[in-house]
């Protein structure tokens, strides 16, 4: 990432919040619907803030039952939208969520993750990691999940998922957490309108006689068209599976034992890495940046030579699921996490790799 | 050998701790150096204690809430409480004289007590107390370089108190002399 | 029907006096026979068409027998979640401000699960038309209770008759939303007679041509029938509506902008 | 007295006779047959209609299209 | 089952949404709040018309957002209650799901699945299986999950239902389909007051002074707390898996290919064993009747002796990998669905098991 | 403080005439100086000792400043989602009918996510009493506007003044629930002022009485103020509130039961 | 072998075509046989066509909902046009005689046309047109047996139309007699 | 004037100065001191309480205790 910050962008220290929010001005988003709630209520301060300056509007919405929907009336109408919100307030998009997801509609949603269930803590978390990636509305349909591990990210991809939304058609979810939310790193902007946006021809903007009505619709009552949508959709999934996969490796090349680990945990992960080679264990990580589409198969790949592999998360075990579906049983592979809005230690993820490491040829997996 | 530091500054609200912490952090960018920041957030806060973690390092930080520290800046006597015993062995601690009614009782710590806000009183002004409380920090641990400190100042005070920027040099070097000189009397 | 061949037709000496408009499609409703909708979607895109802003509008559909709306009306429109049309109209108009924008709602729809979107949309004073129509009943579902169900009246969920004492009363949300600032206009109408139509056409008219000055909401309550939900034939569900709704839902202004 | 008369679309009508009820000249009525739709659909009996229009306006279908004899043109 | 039916049952031709109501009378619960959707209507419908009869209270609320916290409230209060609904209706509930699991609340939640995603159709489909299975809310939380296959399991699973939410004190969700709601089928109903319920000693029902004041809170803001919760409630998950598991198997002795399947499909797939046993393929199927907790260990079992597997659903693929997961490699897992409320046929799932049959020793799974 | 040490400590010839009621746990309030939460959650909790209904009421909290309500209220208590209290209430007041039972609500929490729940445990005349804190700010999450928050007035989310023209206007939610049927007593009181308070504990009083007639909800706001939020010390928050809050915010009763 | 009857029954909604469904199912049901009744649903209903589909068998059904009929038994025109195909070969169509304008064309089927409406305004009782054609499937599709056909009706229809029942029964044994007429004509 | 005296919990006090306003009797004022939770809490300085309860009737903290004189009880 560094090393292609081109000499454009403005340098920063800010709240990932605040970077997130400012990208969204510079990646040219035309309005924001939001309702305050901790770790992220930042984005829709700064966001009023800087209203009156800049090009774009703002709303805040009586919930988020209301911000997704406005969401889905703007993108239908052909603006450039994105959302923000912590667990609980997402939970409350789901459905909302489902609708624009069949109605094929570009939009950005942010989920800082705070630990759950229910109203939980305020502290970061990855609980909502299933709820991103799976599915926690209704029915087969998939967001275009990234996942930040800096406040860099956090601005870089508003970017990358404006661009992804309107290239498929598709919500795009940039699931960060409440550390990188509150904290403030080093953030190089990209300048304002660097990413361009055309008003899509089946947006709702009016209809002139020459075409036929635009419709923005999630209903096909009768289930022959209803399949023929999900098979399109499915079709859809499939290309960004092919297209979109992105992550990072760190020291993998000759490494024995594999971190797996999205986010923030994937920070800890290269310090465990780190301490881990320095004590000469062959540790490597691979951090997935995309959740959806997954590097199944890089991982699968992986699950040759390694023999081991650690998913490290701030939850109960969720990503490891994706995991163990990609190694398929070629190799074991180990959990450890904290959840509650706990951030696990390196130490503590160094001293789990030692005691894989003391007996690296006769590991095997909990029968479940 | 790669160095990092690992600060907690920590306050009432209002007493600046989380601009400390930002003038801290934004002096280590412009050295070219790795830093996070990390406020307490939340309800926690509410007329309550306010902290920061500030991080800076030669490489890439990983976690930026961490539980033990090199250094505690530390303005109020609740927080004191709480990070004594958070700091590392033989680190160090640096607390405002007046609000603490039970000095740090740990040993191992070089700690210095600076009357930041009779000083900044004696300023008239009493906001800048955590500007001396950072100046001697930086005295001790020069973590940044002074000039980026400088610079910095101008990056985190919002426009409107850009004025305020030659009072805030000055309480950031009249922190370092006191610093320097109950080093110097410890000694 | 196309004007080609209406004037192939046309009898020597007459003057086509009321035709389909071209803002309605050639699908033909799905609606029950004697229902309502027919007329409220007629009044509604003949408006536009009056008006000449067929290509500058933008319509919301709800979730209930209406849902296929956009299969009606000639336009660009988009399909709502169940209660959120408001919402969604707020999203159209805040990114497209110089279109016209309407939803389209049911009782259940505006009144029951969307009733926070509804308040609100209005309370902001949001530069919509709400076109809300009150049939007293679910249709869609099949006739469950809405909220605006006369008490003792029977549907699916409250066979006895609606007990208002623990089910709770049938709620006048066109009077509630007259209450707020940033309602302009509220007005209760009808479409079960020729003048009720009339009236209606004129009250739906006004409303387009306020949202022109960029004032605040425009709030249209259709009192109509549901003679499936209701069980009755279309013409009975009309007396009915007459004998029963009206007096509960008096026809009339609520809220009418000040003369400037 | 005006003259006028209507057309009516059989396929679309739902013989909901709301038009029967609405014409002032009890011009309408339901057909003994049914259209593809299984409804039986309006007809136009009398010869006295007046093109009034309120067919039309109470038609949920807009299967009505109502004609009116032209008024004798201005001299210009 | 069948067999298991007692004298004193009731025989009636029900729909299963009134099989699953006139259970939930005949289980003593004492309220249901719910808000029309189709295919589910019938189940309110059905309350309102029996209530003056009958010992319990109803309550059409205002959403489904409403109908869940109503829930929340009453479960609280120590009532035995149910809501239910289908899938968009289900979606506007997770928020609620995800604090009724963390507050820990007993209650019964049925979600008659119709196809979607969005406002999708109203037939019957199998979508929502990741949402029930996986956590359609934030955090880590599991609800336990019922999947009947007949009008004679919607009425028995809700007995289980609030006997499993009681013990466990964890929400249930019975997942069911449109199908399974709208048909009929005989059912032999149990009598009622055959499920003992005593009011539980943490309700919040006035406290007397003899005692501390019961809290039913979601609430643990600092992590430290959050944390215990949240192992408390993994640990609890845990006990669940160890005890609860239901499955049923339908030749699998010495089935070389062994079709998975729930609810309505697995109908299907009993058929499909029957039409390809008489083809002379060795085929088994089996059908996990709890969903979460999920047979892993017996399919992993069985993954020794076949030689492959076919998960049928109506859905793009969700249970298949859980299935996959129980598997871990052992042998390649296929899968065959219809979206969007089609059901598929017997004929087409034997088609598909000839097919694998055709080239049983050379069957690979195509790499993710 | 429990009454023994206060027996011992009594001064000879005096009575204690005001002492925290046993109805509040010992735990201290999380709330920032001279917020009215304190005055309100204390009021209502001396009610209840006074009435002797301690043993017979369930209370449901909000989520805003309040959410810990339940740690200082010594009864049973449930912790509702964020707007929900009110549907909350409904399921257990349901279940257990002959209990008192209230929400405690900010108004964020009652007035923008919960409208829908609010207004329809109003219209259901559902029999519980719904206390609304109307600080006119989302105090928990740090100060953003609220549904209520009055025209011009600086929040985080509104640094330039609420502007009613494309932010919506202060809702007042009282006045809408007094229109509804199923409300039964309606009434704005405030906490500033020893006198105020007086009142606001009469009224309280008033709708646990009637909530034994089971004749429908009482709604209680008590406008209060938000130190924190409004940026303002205690004092200059309530004179604020005074000359701000209450000339659009009335004090007074809105809706009375009739005479019997 | 095993036996499975597969039966679609359609019509306009208030023609009681979900209720001859139910008959048959519930007589399945005393029969000791398996069923499954499934009716169409949803907003396709809305004062158009209404159809369930009725399967008994002597073992356990898989599923309800199927595109082949042996047997159809159609109340009006669109719901000929509709079934008319999915009749599977050589099996049987039942039509009332009045509502249909054009008559099925497929020479495979055995179609039985019964003047279900005539007969029963000839009893007086419109509503009865349903049981005639019940009756008069039964007599060529002897799925169930008379007597829990009859047992049936008094579950299937509502307490208080239970002094109809000898009503319905005789319009059973009408369509019966219509139906066994018919098939003399034909044979 | 009837007397009366006042006890405040100085650890639960949040020195928010409402009851030195709401004192007719301008008894009471801030503390030099702080308490453990770093706020200066109010103390009772006048001899002049009426034990009117205007203090602890605004004190958001529960931190107030009035006590008054008792009135001579009536003979029975
Ligand atoms: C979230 C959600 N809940 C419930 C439904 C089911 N539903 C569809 S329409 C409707 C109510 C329709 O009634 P109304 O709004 O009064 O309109 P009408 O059909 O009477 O025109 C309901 C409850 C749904 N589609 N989505
Ligand atoms: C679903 C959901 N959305 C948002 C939040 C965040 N949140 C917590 S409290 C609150 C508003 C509090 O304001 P108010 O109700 O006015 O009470 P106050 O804090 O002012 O007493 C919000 C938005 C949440 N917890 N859950
Ligand atoms: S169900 Fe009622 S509202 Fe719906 S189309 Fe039929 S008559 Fe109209
Ligand atoms: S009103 Fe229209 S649909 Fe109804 S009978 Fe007349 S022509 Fe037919
Ligand atoms: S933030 Fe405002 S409402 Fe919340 S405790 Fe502080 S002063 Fe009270
Ligand atoms: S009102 Fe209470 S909290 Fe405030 S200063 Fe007085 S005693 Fe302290």
């Amino acid at each position: 990432m560094q090393e292609q910050i081109s000499k454009e962008r403005e340098i920063r220290l800010m709240k990932g919040n605040e970077a997130l929010a400012e990208a969204a001005i510079r990646a040219g988003m035309h309005a924001y619907f939001g309702y305050p709630i901790t770790p992220q209520s930042e984005i829709l301060e700064y966001l009023t803030e800087q209203m009156p300056k800049r090009n774009f509007k703002v709303l805040q919405a009586e919930s988020e039952v209301a911000s997704i929907n406005m969401i889905y009336g703007a993108a239908g109408a052909g603006a450039r939208v994105m959302t923000t919100s912590s667990s609980p307030g997402i939970s409350l998009m789901q459905e909302g969520l489902s609708y624009i997801a069949s109605a094929e509609l570009p939009c950005v949603v942010a989920n800082v993750v705070r630990g759950g269930p229910g109203l939980g803590t305020i502290q970061p978390s990855q609980g909502d990691y299933f709820q991103a990636v799976k599915g926690g509305g209704h029915g087969d349909y998939r967001l275009i999940v990234l996942a930040p591990n800096s406040v860099q990210e956090m601005a870089d991809f508003v970017f990358d998922g404006f661009r992804l939304a309107e290239k498929y058609r598709n919500p795009v979810m940039i699931l960060t957490d409440g550390a990188l939310g509150q904290m403030m790193e080093k953030v190089a902007l990209p300048p304002e309108g660097s990413l361009e946006h055309v008003v899509p021809e089946w947006a709702t903007v009016g209809k002139p006689k020459t075409r036929e009505p635009n419709i923005i619709t999630s209903l096909f009552i009768e289930p022959e068209k209803m399949q023929a949508v999900n098979i399109h959709l499915q079709k859809k999934y499939k290309t960004i599976e092919e297209n979109e996969i992105r992550y990072e490796e760190y020291h993998t090349e000759d490494a024995e034992i594999i971190l797996t680990a999205f986010g923030l945990s994937s920070r800890l992960c290269q310090k465990a890495v780190d301490l881990a080679r320095e004590a000469g264990i062959k540790v490597g990580l691979l951090r997935p940046i995309t959740l959806f589409p997954f590097p199944y198969q890089r991982i699968s790949e992986l699950a040759h030579d390694a023999k081991a592999f650690l998913t490290v998360e701030m939850n109960a075990g969720q990503m490891v699921e994706d995991v163990r579906l990609a190694v398929n049983g070629k190799k074991p592979v180990f959990f450890t996490g904290k959840m509650g809005g706990i951030i696990p230690s390196p130490e503590e993820i160094l001293a789990k790799v030692e005691e894989m490491a003391a007996n690296i040829n006769n590991l095997t997996e909990v029968e479940r | 050998m790669f160095h990092t530091d690992e600060i907690i500054l920590a306050g009432f609200g209002g007493q600046g701790v989380l601009s400390m912490g930002q003038v801290l952090s934004y002096a280590a960018i412009i050295d070219a150096k790795e830093t996070t920041w990390m406020p307490s957030y939340g309800p926690e806060m509410r007329g309550g204690t306010a902290n920061c973690i500030v991080i800076i390092s030669d490489r890439r930080i990983s976690s930026p809430i961490i539980t033990r520290f090199d250094s505690g800046i530390i303005l109020n006597q609740p927080s004191l409480e709480k990070f004594e015993s958070a700091i590392k062995k033989d680190g160090f601690l640096f607390y405002e004289e007046s609000t603490i009614i039970t000095p740090p009782a740990r040993e191992d710590l070089t700690v210095l007590k600076i009357p930041a806000i009779k000083e900044a009183e004696l300023m008239k002004k009493k906001q800048v107390a955590n500007m001396i409380m950072l100046g001697a920090f930086l005295e001790i641990k020069p973590v940044v370089s002074m000039d980026s400190v400088l610079k910095a100042l101008k990056k985190v005070l919002p426009e409107r108190h850009h004025h305020l920027i030659p009072l805030n040099e000055q309480a950031i070097l009249r922190g370092r002399e006191l610093a320097a000189q109950q080093i110097q009397m410890t000694v | 029907m196309s004007t080609d061949v209406l004037t192939q037709e046309l009898q020597q000496g007459f003057d086509c006096v009321y035709e389909k408009p071209d803002t309605l499609t050639d699908t033909r409703f799905h609606y029950c026979p004697g229902c309502g909708h027919g007329v409220a979607h007629r009044i509604l895109m003949e408006t536009i068409q009056e008006l000449g802003i067929a290509e500058q509008t933008v319509g919301v559909a709800p979730v209930g027998c209406s849902v296929f709306a956009y299969h009606y009306m000639n336009i660009d429109m988009q399909e709502a979640a169940h209660g959120r049309a408001c919402a969604v109209a707020t999203g159209v108009k805040r990114v497209l401000p110089d279109r016209y924008v309407f939803t389209y709602q049911g009782d259940g729809d505006l009144a029951a699960i969307g009733t926070a979107e509804t308040i609100h949309a209005v309370n902001r004073g949001e530069n919509i038309l709400i076109v809300f129509i009150n049939n007293a009943i679910y249709g869609m579902t099949g006739g469950q209770m809405a909220p605006t169900t006369l008490a003792k009246m029977v549907t699916s969920t409250t066979p006895y008759g609606r007990e208002t004492d623990w089910i709770g009363f049938p709620l006048k949300m066109t009077d509630l939303v007259a209450h707020l600032p940033g309602a302009y206009y509220v007005t209760r109408q009808a479409v079960h007679t020729p003048n009720a139509v009339r009236k209606a056409k004129k009250a739906i008219r006004n409303a387009f041509e306020y949202q022109k000055l960029n004032k605040g909401t425009c709030f249209v309550e259709i009192v109509s029938n549901c003679p499936s939900g209701w069980k009755m034939n279309p013409s009975d569900s009309n007396k009915w509506l007459e004998e029963n709704m009206l007096p509960f839902y008096p026809l009339g202004d609520l809220k009418v902008p000040e003369k400037a | 007295m005006i003259k006028g008369y209507i057309e009516i679309n059989k396929d679309i009508c739902k013989g909901c006779e709301l038009c029967i009820e609405a014409c002032p000249q009890g011009s309408l009525r339901l057909s003994t047959h049914i259209n593809t739709r299984g409804y039986r659909y309006v007809e136009l009996v009398e010869q006295n209609c007046t093109g009034c229009t309120n067919c039309a306006l109470v038609c949920p279908d807009v299967a009505i299209t109502v004609f009116r004899e032209q008024k004798p043109k201005k001299a210009v």
